[in-house]
């Protein structure tokens, strides 16, 4: 039997004001299981929770209802309260009648009055069902996963592994270092950015309480916060890594050659090879599609007999440590971790779609990436700046902003807020290469919002010369050797038409391919641009919905190095609190199954949002529902859908929602 | 067609495909047709197959759930086995379905059999079962559906409709045959039926009896299958197709689904999508 | 009002509405004649629609929008009543019945155009342009002389594919509609930046330097493709292009001259109609030359 | 309309969104019509028809159903499904005779205290319009008994 305590407080006028509190308590006193009731000046006080806690144990009180501000306000506070009389906190209710009653009534103290009544009726009819709940403690593997190895993947596994935790990181490109290897110089204090990002690397690579899985990919997660189990494909690089010393013999011997990713085009790689000399591993892989060994067994398996193509194997006859392993297949492997952390970046916008830049058309109109990669001096020109036609140095040099941002016509309404930052920078580097170039930049607005970033663009237009000019371009096409530029400049109103030797248009940044299919096997959300979906945009930007499952970097939306960097920090330290606790405590109100209601439709497993809900076989050979804690959130969607009403979400029960509905009539 | 089943049931026992079939027999009023469960070759001959075999078998199915059983299913049973597979409660490779062509079923009760086909069967699509194992029958082409008698109830006015579905309510005995009846409704607890929360309340008034039905038909939207026994065995003849086909209506509409058409398919309450526009939600 | 049926395949569609429209009855005749005459090869029926007008291109929709939209919605109406798709070959009357069919959806311009022609609109036909119709049946176009060795540029101007929302039958950038229909036909689609370029539309008599530094520029591109011929779809891009070539040359000394044809009548050419029922004798550049030496006329 | 009718309204509002929404109301006193009583869910997912039909039964003239906005759900989707659920439970009511103006699913996010009192203070006022439901006088013309 339920004996119940109301509490009416009058939160100075707040409530009092415009509700009669007297008639109020008379109407509580007369509910059902109702034994004690009493009315307080601010029941969240000192003297307010002292009272609470004294009539629990003089009236042995065991459900408390608390009518005063809204339970979003002191919910908290007073469960706390009930725990310390003694309580389980969950044997409590409010009944939220100022912010719903009081303060939107003001003007009707009657109705108010009545209004408060009923809310009171509501709360102490719940209260009557609530029982006792307890957190559940789950144990936990102190151990991050970090997926992506780009600049904020590197940084948060530097600080989770630092903070004393083992980490794994696994990256799919054969090597890490991600985008920021792939820079030349950085804005807007123009370090060079491999001096800056390969030291990481390597610190990364020879900490003791880090494992690297480079060309390796995240094939399935399963499990909850603390205990996930993550199956990881490590790709087959046809060399084994642990003989090969990467002395490097085999990929300046190997003699085919194809287009570099890295470089992005822009130079050659051999088929074994490391994607740029600062790798990390720099060991090499084999690329199956191109190698020629693997062409040649291609070709004899599928059965042709002529024109076989030579077998070379250059590799394998030079190398000092017979390191190269052509059977070598993919291998799944299955790890457990406590904490995930996503940091799988971005890629550029393929700015072929624009048909009227002529990218991918017109050999000389290029991405800023690919300019990184000609200015580079270990890049495929040394360093020299030589247009891709005709290796000609350009003189004269169109930049295009916002390709592939701020435009809804390619599904790309956002900012992709580097690309003022890196043109500025372009426009300095070009000058500094060669002072005769000079740089018209077609912008719509600068943005160049940071610490001394606005003073980075100024001083590219200010001391190198570069020629702003705002407004989009039409058209490009090619005249001769040269490029015809074909725009506007809207603050003259006027058409502008430039010869250029050089394009270089800003693409954006878009997630890497392959984000939602991870987002997926995560259960972590995305939006329509497919970046992924922090818990709260303000205040838990480094958090999901799943809990232990954290996000840093590009993939969350755009953003430059510093703010990658302080993400991959932020969410290491996420990860770092997590493994703090020896356990981890559940919110009691999840679901539960009736199993002898159950019936097996199983309607709440393709409800769930979160994957909470798997299946038991029973001895009889019935399968029934069954709810995961530590994945549950207490939504209440499979409780909704359930029609033999075996499944319930505690706090928010059938029972206590039915007899709320059901009290207002009595 | 009787022919045909008897062989193939025969056929079905001798080599151990199954251990009983579940069909059809001539009632004892010499003229309907009732439920049969045969477990030997001996038996059956007891098989009959006639405009009189009105009832959906294939609720019987869940009671052997386990073992291999032969059943004989018109369309709209057939499409009772799919709700049931796609729900869990069936495994498709313990059913050997013998489908019969089905060219609408007259009205039948005790020693009585109507000449025209019952209304359901004039309105319903299917006339070749939407899975079978072994079909008896020649195909012929599906109807089209119409929905004509679920409109005038829409077209009605509220105080009409209200009016109307209140006396149907209130002539409600809460025998809960439908239930019985209905292969959708396998749960071993009915809501109906619990008491913590009562969700309605054992009296027989008009407003639990509301309840009731409307739930039951909601528990049953995107599942109901229009085989319709519901309203067959309905003692007071309450016209719960009224309310399953108003349902059926608005699946087929809103979310392009009809039950059971499939085993293998999302019912429409299981999924959404995020940037649908349905009629009356902002 | 009911909508236009959007939704149907344009491939399993035998007959249409057609609006031929004011050029293609004048100084466009022989892109009326090539259309009619190839869809008749590809049985395509096209039917006049009785009693068109205007379709309230030019003067219309530069002054007054709701002329502009009235116009043509007559017509829509007309066509809705006749319940075939309303096929426009010249891209001035698509463009303007296209967009006012995408007008009248809103219910108060509907209203407010039902008082201006004092008709009531209760359903109006499907827009089409004739490059959408042949490329919905594209696979199937018998050709019985592939036109080997042509390289066309393929020029669209801007009234099929803008504005995107209301108008576009393909890409506005870079579209390729008619590249794949010339590439079906056997010849060699040129890829050039100039396809949607302005060729200056109706400016001829008001600013002729403009036409002709527009015009100038999209021959000359199409000339550096290595263009044969231009292909249009467009009575004033075609009227543009065609008839300024003398005037560009001695304004710009540069001989920039190149054949442009409708595409219609590479259409029928590959069908086997002749040089003269195509009408393909009557441009002031003459394409005759060009084709001859391809083995083509 | 019935002079000095007030409806009675149930509101389930999901925690989140619209139960903060109401909230915020409060905070910024604003005012709305006394005649709605707010029963906190999860999410607006987690209304069961039963409560709805419940509420009905009881004899309330409207209920309001007030979640996140479609997109912004705490737990992602659970509005997505409440709106299915709703999109087909109001015609299936109004087909039973319980005008669909009676039964309404909004979107209120935590800031909009604003788009809560308009809705309440709307629907009320719909309500109101409506008069009181007229089951007792159906019946009464229908023969139809109430039990003890």
């Amino acid at each position: 039997m339920a004996r119940i305590g109301v509490f009416i407080c009058h939160c100075g006028s707040n409530i009092a004001g415009s509700v009669d509190i007297a008639r109020v308590l008379e109407a509580a006193r007369k509910m059902p299981q109702v034994v004690y009731v009493e009315d307080n000046k601010y029941t969240c006080s000192d003297p307010g929770q002292a009272s609470i806690r004294n009539a629990v144990k003089a009236h042995r009180l065991n459900r408390v209802v608390v009518a005063a501000c809204s339970p979003r306000m002191h919910e908290k506070t007073f469960r706390k309260t009930v725990e310390q009389a003694g309580l389980n906190p969950f044997l409590l209710e409010i009944a939220n009648i100022r912010e719903q009653d009081s303060w939107v009534h003001s003007d009707d103290k009657e109705r108010a009055t009545e209004k408060a009544i009923e809310i009171v009726r509501l709360a102490v009819a719940k209260v009557a069902r609530n029982y006792e709940l307890y957190a559940r403690q789950i144990s936990l593997t102190k151990r991050a996963l970090v997926i992506g190895g780009g600049i904020s993947g590197i940084q948060a596994a530097l600080d989770i592994a630092n903070a004393g935790h083992e980490v794994v990181l696994v990256e799919r490109e054969p090597t890490i270092g991600g985008r920021m290897a792939q820079l030349d110089k950085t804005f807007p204090t123009l370090d060079c950015s491999a001096c800056i990002l390969t030291p990481k690397m390597v610190e990364l690579a020879q900490h003791n309480r880090v494992v690297l899985f480079t060309y390796a990919e995240v094939q399935s997660i399963k499990g909850f916060v603390g205990n996930f189990e993550v199956e990881v494909r490590q790709k087959a690089r046809k060399v084994n890594h642990t003989t090969c010393t990467g002395c490097g013999t085999c990929w300046q011997k190997c003699p085919e050659k194809v287009p570099s990713e890295f470089d992005l085009g822009m130079g050659q790689r051999t088929a074994i090879y490391i994607p740029f000399p600062q790798a990390v591993p720099t060991k090499p892989v084999i690329d199956t599609e191109h190698c020629r060994y693997m062409k040649y067994q291609r070709f004899v398996a599928s059965g042709e007999e002529d024109k076989k193509p030579p077998q070379c194997r250059v590799c394998e006859k030079l190398c000092p440590t017979g390191s190269i392993d052509w059977e070598e297949q993919d291998r799944v492997f299955t790890e457990k971790f406590g904490a995930i952390i996503v940091a799988t970046g971005y890629q550029t916008f393929d700015a072929s779609a624009y048909g009227e830049y002529g990218a991918g058309m017109y050999p000389d109109v290029i991405s800023g990436l690919q300019l990184e990669r000609l200015m580079c001096a270990s890049g495929p020109t040394g360093g020299e700046v030589k247009r891709p036609s005709d290796g000609a140095h350009p003189k004269t040099v169109v930049f295009v902003s916002c390709v592939g941002s701020r435009d809804e016509a390619k599904c790309r309404p956002y900012c992709s807020k580097v690309c003022c930052m890196y043109m500025a920078k372009h426009a300095i580097m070009l000058r500094e290469h060669d002072p005769e170039v000079q740089c018209y930049i077609f912008y719509i607005d600068i943005r160049a919002g940071g610490k001394a970033y606005e003073e980075f663009t100024r001083r590219a237009q200010e001391e190198y010369g570069a020629i702003y000019l705002r407004g989009r371009i039409s058209k490009i096409y090619q005249e001769g050797k040269k490029l015809v530029v074909l725009g506007e400049d809207s603050l003259i109103g006027r058409p502008v038409e430039l010869s250029a030797d050089l394009v270089v248009l800003a693409t954006g940044m878009e997630p890497s391919s392959g984000v939602v299919e991870l987002a997926q096997k995560l259960n972590i959300s995305y939006d329509t641009n497919q970046f992924l979906v922090e818990a709260h945009p303000k205040l838990r930007p480094v958090e999901t919905q799943s809990d232990g499952i954290f996000l840093a970097g590009a993939c969350v939306g755009p953003r430059d190095i510093p703010d990658s960097v302080a993400q991959g920090s932020a969410a290491a330290v996420k990860a770092a609190a997590l493994f703090s606790q020896d356990y981890i405590t559940t919110d009691p109100m999840t679901a539960m199954v009736d199993i002898s209601r159950c019936t097996g439709c199983l309607l709440c497993t393709q409800v769930c949002p979160f994957k909470a809900i798997s299946t038991q076989a029973l001895r009889d050979g019935r399968v029934v529902a069954s709810v995961n804690e530590g994945l549950c959130k207490g939504c209440g969607l499979c409780a909704a859908v359930c029609r033999s009403k075996a499944i319930d979400l505690r706090g928010f029960t059938n029972q206590q929602l039915f007899a709320e509905v059901t009290s207002l009539w009595q | 067609m009787q022919d045909k089943i008897r062989a193939k049931a025969r056929e079905l026992l001798e080599t151990g495909t199954v251990d009983c079939v579940i069909g059809y027999e001539r009632a004892t009023d010499g003229l309907t047709a009732r439920p049969v469960f045969i477990y030997g070759t001996a038996g059956v001959d007891r098989l009959v197959f006639d405009q009189t075999c009105v009832h959906n078998l294939s609720k019987f199915l869940l009671d052997r759930r386990d073992k291999r059983t032969a059943i004989v299913a018109k369309p709209c049973d057939s499409r009772a086995i799919n709700l049931l597979i796609n729900e869990g409660q069936l495994a498709r490779d313990k059913v050997y379905i013998i489908g019969v062509v089905c060219q609408g079923m007259p009205e039948v009760s005790w020693n009585r059999v109507s000449k025209e086909p019952q209304e359901r069967c004039q309105r319903c699509p299917q006339r070749v079962p939407v899975v079978y194992d072994y079909l008896v029958g020649e195909p012929v082409e599906a109807l089209p559906v119409t929905f004509s008698d679920v409109e005038q109830m829409e077209n009605a006015g509220p105080a009409e409709r209200r009016g109307f579905w209140l006396e149907q309510f209130g002539r409600c005995i809460r025998c809960h045959a439908c239930r019985q009846a209905c292969p959708g409704c396998y749960c071993s607890e009915c809501f109906v039926d619990q008491l913590d929360p009562t969700w309605v309340g054992i009296r027989k008034d008009v407003t639990d009896n509301e309840m009731w039905n409307t739930i039951r038909a909601f528990h049953l939207a995107g599942r109901c299958i229009s085989c319709n026994e519901c309203e067959r065995v309905c003692p007071v003849s309450i016209p719960l197709s009224l309310l399953n086909r108003k349902l059926e209506k608005d699946v087929g509409e809103f979310f392009d689904f009809q039950a059971g058409i499939k085993a293998e398919t999302v019912p429409p309450f299981a999924t959404f999508k995020k940037d649908e526009h349905l009629k009356g939600v902002e | 009002m009911k909508q236009a049926e959007s939704t149907g395949t344009l491939a399993g569609q035998k007959a249409f509405s057609y609006f031929p429209g004011c050029s293609l009855h004048s100084t466009a005749r022989e892109y009326d004649v090539s259309a009619r005459l190839s869809c008749e090869a590809l049985g395509i029926e096209l039917k006049e629609l009785e009693g068109w007008a205007c379709c309230g291109a030019s003067s219309a929709h530069s002054t007054n929008e709701l002329l502009a939209v009235s116009l043509p919605a007559r017509d829509l109406k007309r066509a809705g009543e006749v319940g075939l798709p309303l096929v426009a070959a010249c891209a001035m009357c698509f463009s303007r019945l296209k967009i006012a069919s995408h007008e009248l959806q809103n219910n108060d311009m509907r209203k407010l155009v039902q008082t201006v022609i004092g008709q009531e609109i209760q359903k109006t036909a499907r827009v089409v342009h004739l490059l959408e119709v042949v490329d919905s049946r594209l696979d199937a176009i018998p050709v019985k002389k592939p036109l080997t060795e042509l390289k066309v540029a393929c020029y669209y101007g801007c009234l099929l594919v803008r504005p995107r929302e209301k108008v576009a039958i393909d890409d506005a950038e870079n579209p390729q509609l008619m590249d794949r229909l010339v590439r079906k036909l056997g010849a060699e689609p040129v890829a050039w930046a100039f396809k949607t370029e302005c060729c200056g539309a109706g400016l001829p008599l008001a600013r002729p330097d403009i036409v002709l530094k527009l015009c100038h520029r999209i021959l000359a591109q199409a000339r550096q493709a290595g263009a044969d011929c231009i292909a249009v779809a467009c009575p004033e891009c075609h009227s543009n292009l065609d008839t300024h070539q003398e005037e560009i040359r001695a304004r710009y000394g540069d001989d920039a001259r190149v054949p442009v044809v409708y595409f219609t009548q590479l259409l029928g050419l590959a069908l086997g109609l002749s040089v003269q029922q195509l009408h393909l004798d009557k441009h002031l550049t003459d394409p005759v030359p060009v084709l001859s030496s391809k083995g083509l006329a | 309309m019935a002079v000095g009718f007030e409806p009675r309204v149930v509101g389930f509002l999901c925690n989140w969104c619209s139960y903060a929404g109401a909230d915020m109301a409060g905070t910024s006193r604003m005012s709305y019509p006394p005649n709605i009583r707010i029963i906190r869910v999860p999410c607006s997912g987690r209304v069961d028809p039963l409560f709805v039909v419940k509420a009905f039964q009881m004899g309330a003239d409207g209920v309001l159903i007030a979640g996140c906005h479609p997109g912004d759900c705490h737990y992602t989707e659970g509005n997505y499904h409440m709106r299915r659920r709703f999109a087909l439970l109001q015609p299936f009511l109004d087909y039973v005779g319980i005008e669909k103006e009676r039964f309404r699913l909004e979107w209120v996010s935590a800031s909009e205290g604003k788009r809560f009192t308009q809705v309440v203070t709307s629907f009320t006022e719909q309500l109101r319009q409506l008069g009181p439901r007229k089951d007792r006088e159906l019946m009464a013309a229908k023969g139809v008994q109430r039990a003890v």
